[in-house]
């Protein structure tokens, strides 16, 4: 369990430009239920990036808080607020 | 074995706003009891803990879970720490016993939960005023501001969106300030005031980019939290729209803990002289800050609403505090301390008094001050006393904050916050001049008037003497009493309080 | 506005770009950060605490204060949805949106529900009660229990969750969660120690003070645990109905 | 060997069901389809991939290596119960919401609606 910072940098890019695209598209999405089931990708991505550095207290937290309940509940609210609607 | 009761001032709120949360069936009585309990309580230990500050002289550290810092978290309450807790526990106290008739009223059910946030706000304020940790800060300010969005958003209706418009800045803001102590705690591995003190003084990390960059997005996070003026607009909607309760205990109280957070960064964890001469910003800051007070007064001048006009004469204030700290001379710190002291008494009286009124008269326009002093005499003194210590006339405590501002900054050579600071005065006075008019001279004119604008005909000339119940009259003549008496001991305060906590470099 | 917004936002990314420049290298042991503190955690953190889990030794007793007031946070956040959102008059439902019922239907769905939610349950606490040994705590097992709860009101609905877990309860158990940690603290207060010196537990359990200080990190990671886990299940009743908890997603 | 030789077969038989499922999630024409691709692919292919894992960590036979072999095996379990499960939940969802379905449009020459049906539903379903 060493951490070696050449082994795997190829990864870390690639999980930070899903992250960066994951945020973009919550942002620009149609729709407020995508926009958080997108979310929930981006918190997903997140989780992988904590794992990559070793923080699995961390990246523990992000799968269980902000992949799974969070997103259940963004999911839950947005269906109030009109779920097609344009902004 | 330490002296224990640093701790007592943060737990008991904290204790009362659990037990709140699980006390519904008991009804409203035993709720309101326990709340006035346990800000009693806490406010003591505020007492208590300046009395031995005053007495020793030097600042009292309480560590928590016995861990020495910085691997632990402890409590560090000095002189300035000490008196803005005691400004807290006093104005969460009189604006708890106030809330009696208007909490209930905005709250017909659950009034034990609207009372646990109301705790919960106030342990929070109560904790950033005496946290040493720059984490423990932000989280602090975190409960803060979570049992304000809750308490602002109970206003119903418009409410709403203006405290949605508050959450988000706010977040942004937390945001700001987390960020800053994440390049801070990056480039120094400490969280603790003393200790990041000590690190950031060293040769070189005062020439370091992260470390002025943190601190800018501290700075940043901290302004927008307390609506300093190009980042205040969310803040007179949501303060107007709340429930009278709620903005008793949040106009005074959430801006003011903002502002010593400002001084606390500024002046225990990084230094005056790597803000005055490293970054050197103070003149920006004094324009925008004397824009803050010019803009906010006239803005308010232009309000008919009474309680908006009232918030924007608290960015108004914001900009008083703010240009003082940024002085750099002890006149102008002197001042700004001394203001969060007064400006939470002044705004906290002023709130109040207009609470009584518009709870007695259902208008919130500049139109219920008509005939006040006829009706509702003690409310409409503590209303001139309020509105006297903002135009800053002497017996009150607000001429002795403009003076030592004014002095600061003719210290300085600031000559634009000078202007600024008697362009304000001179605001505010035909701002209450206006209204004070209408209520002393209101009711002469037109006899039918001050009865009610519902019953024109019954003018029998005969003025109903119609005060706020006592619960809001009490607190209302304290506050008053306690604007004057601030006034007349400002030397006292100013000699045991504010001299020791002036930075090290002025 | 928006031209606006953007120009603040990318001067705000500019600053942050910028503030890197500077920073230790990534994984560098010789940063500060690496070197200040860290070391006398990893160094002393065993033999003071008794856990070998430094992070849950850092979390819940070093910095205990901070956990107890980030419990409280999330405590606020329910009581808050819950006085903006919750509303018992009986009046015209403001919602309006098509929500499926099925009552009576979907044996898969409560199948797979009857046989995942208990091992779901066991691993909640698994984690909860394994911090001291591996990464996990009172807010990851909280967090998962109360998963559980929401996919059981996902899989049934919410009327037959909200009778398993009733709204009352959930509130009573948001604030005991943080009554226990707030609780534990006050016990050390009043055996002569500081608030939250687990080391007072040491007299009342029969142990020594290093032992106390791991049962004291035991108890109040449960206590996170309750309030954490009641606190997801009441945000969810509250935002899935909508305030009225007739019914949910 | 005959461990290694197994588990490079069912490693590269997960990979085929994975393109399978990539290319039927892209190319399939209703909301129904691409969710059974969906479901039914991703579940074998991962049971694929988790098992030849498995096996793989049992060549050095340990008692390290059978927990981690136990964990795995629980994984596949859960995959196994959950996969499927919540594809048959969206589909249900997709029933209720009457998502309509797609036919051949050379078959109902008559029925043109039909097809600009599923057109605008796709685009509200796909958003």
């Amino acid at each position: 369990m060493t951490w070696d910072a050449n082994l795997l940098w190829q990864f870390d890019m690639l999980i930070l430009l899903m992250m960066v695209i994951c945020a973009v598209a919550a942002l620009s999405l149609k729709g407020l239920v995508s926009s958080a089931v997108v979310t929930g990708a981006y918190s997903f991505f997140t989780c992988l990036m904590w794992t990559h550095m070793m923080a699995v207290d961390v990246a523990f937290t992000e799968a269980a808080v902000g992949a799974a309940v969070s997103t259940v509940i963004i999911v839950a609210t947005a269906q109030y607020i009109n779920p097609w609607s344009k902004d | 074995m330490m002296d224990q009761t640093p701790v007592f001032i943060i737990a008991i709120p904290l204790f009362a706003s659990l037990l709140l949360t699980l006390i519904g069936p008991l009804g409203p009585r035993v709720a309101y009891g326990l709340l006035i309990g346990a800000l009693s309580l806490s406010l003591g230990a505020s007492l208590a803990t300046m009395v031995r500050v005053v007495q020793t002289g030097q600042a009292i550290h309480y560590y928590m879970g016995d861990w020495l810092p910085p691997m632990g978290i402890e409590l560090v309450i000095d002189h300035l720490s000490a008196a803005v807790l005691v400004m807290i526990g006093v104005c969460a106290l009189l604006s708890g016993i106030y809330s009696m008739h208007t909490a209930g009223q905005d709250n017909h059910d659950r009034l034990n939960n609207y009372y646990a946030l109301f705790s919960l706000l106030v342990t929070g304020l109560l904790g950033m005023a005496s946290a040493g940790d720059v984490f423990n800060l932000y989280v602090l300010l975190e409960i803060s501001a979570l049992a304000s969005y809750g308490l602002l958003a109970r206003g119903g209706g418009k409410a709403y969106f203006a405290t949605f418009k508050y959450l988000v800045m706010g977040t942004i803001g937390a945001c700001f300030y987390l960020l800053g102590v994440g390049y801070i705690y990056i480039m120094t591995g400490s969280l603790n005031m003393a200790d990041l003190a000590d690190i950031l003084s060293r040769e070189s990390l005062q020439e370091s980019v992260s470390i002025r960059i943190g601190f800018t997005l501290i700075i940043l996070g901290i302004w927008t939290k307390m609506a300093l003026f190009p980042l205040h607009a969310w803040l007179p909607n949501a303060y107007s729209r709340a429930g009278t309760a709620t903005a008793c205990l949040i106009a005074p109280l959430m801006t003011k803990v903002s502002v010593y957070i400002m001084l606390r960064m500024m002046f225990t964890v990084f230094s005056a002289d790597y803000i005055f001469n490293q970054i050197a910003w103070s003149s920006l800051v004094i324009y925008m800050a004397s824009a803050a007070v010019v803009l906010g007064m006239i803005t308010a001048f232009a309000q008919r609403d009474m309680r908006k006009m009232l918030t924007y004469i608290i960015v108004a204030e914001i900009g008083y505090m703010t240009g003082g700290a940024w002085l750099a001379n002890t006149a102008g710190y002197t001042g700004a301390v001394y203001h969060i002291l007064a400006d939470g008494l002044m705004t906290l009286s002023l709130f109040m008094a207009v609470g009584a009124i518009i709870y007695r008269t259902g208008d919130t326009s500049a139109n219920a001050m008509q005939g006040i002093f006829r009706r509702m005499p003690i409310t409409a003194a503590v209303f001139l006393i309020g509105a006297a210590s903002i135009v800053g006339i002497p017996p009150t405590c607000g001429f002795f904050s403009k003076w030592y501002l004014l002095q600061g900054a003719v210290q300085a050579g600031a000559w634009i916050f000078v202007a600024a600071l008697l362009i304000a005065g001179l605001m505010a006075a035909i701002i209450f001049f206006r209204l004070l008019e209408a209520a002393f001279f209101g009711n002469l004119d037109d006899e039918g008037l001050s009865v009610g604008h519902s019953a024109p005909h019954s003018g029998t000339g005969a003025v109903q003497m119609r005060e706020a119940p006592l619960t809001m009259l009490v607190p209302l003549a304290v506050a008053g009493a306690a604007l004057l008496g601030l006034g007349i001991y400002t030397n006292e305060v100013v000699t045991y309080l504010i001299r020791w906590s002036v930075p090290a470099g002025f | 506005m928006k031209p606006f917004a953007r120009i603040i936002l990318f001067l705000c990314a500019v600053m942050m770009l910028t503030a890197t420049v500077d920073l230790p290298d990534w994984a560098d042991p010789g940063s500060p950060a690496s070197t200040h503190l860290s070391p006398g955690f990893i160094e002393q953190g065993y033999h003071e605490t008794a856990t070998p889990n430094v992070v849950t030794a850092v979390l819940a007793d070093y910095r205990s204060y901070d956990t107890l007031f980030e419990s409280v946070v999330v405590f606020a956040a329910s009581l808050v949805v819950m006085l903006v959102l919750r509303r018992t008059s009986t009046g015209t439902s403001r919602i309006k949106h098509f929500r499926p019922k099925r009552e009576g239907r979907d044996t898969i769905l409560r199948g797979a529900a009857q046989s995942i939610i208990p091992v779901m349950q066991i691993f909640a606490l698994y984690v909860l009660f394994h911090g001291h040994y591996s990464p996990g705590g009172g807010f990851q097992g909280g967090v998962i229990f109360g998963a559980s709860f929401i996919l059981l009101s996902l899989c049934y609905s919410l009327k037959f969750a909200m009778q398993r877990f009733k709204e009352k309860m959930v509130l009573i158990c948001c604030a005991c969660g943080a009554l226990l940690y707030a609780g534990i603290g006050a016990v050390c207060l009043a055996m002569g120690w500081n608030f939250l010196g687990y080391a007072g537990l040491a007299g009342l359990l029969g142990v020594t003070d290093v032992m106390a200080r791991s049962h004291g990190i035991l108890a109040v990671e449960a206590g996170v645990g309750i309030t954490v886990m009641a606190v997801m299940v009441s945000l969810y009743y509250d935002l899935a109905s909508g305030g009225d908890m007739e019914e949910g997603l | 060997m005959i461990i290694d030789i197994l588990v490079i077969t069912m490693m590269i038989t997960g990979l085929v069901f994975f393109t399978g499922t990539t290319v039927g999630i892209i190319r399939f024409p209703d909301f129904y389809t691409r969710v059974h691709a969906a479901g039914k692919g991703d579940t074998l292919s991962t049971v694929m991939f988790l098992g030849a894992m498995s096996l793989y960590i049992l060549r050095d036979f340990s008692g390290e290596s059978l927990l981690t072999f136990i964990k795995l095996i629980l994984i596949v379990l859960y995959i196994f119960i959950a996969s499927p499960t919540a594809t048959h939940a969206i589909i249900d969802a997709g029933y209720e919401f009457r998502v309509p379905y797609w036919t051949r449009p050379s078959d109902k020459p008559s029925n043109e609606d039909d097809a600009t049906d599923i057109n605008k539903t796709m685009e509200d379903i796909s958003i």
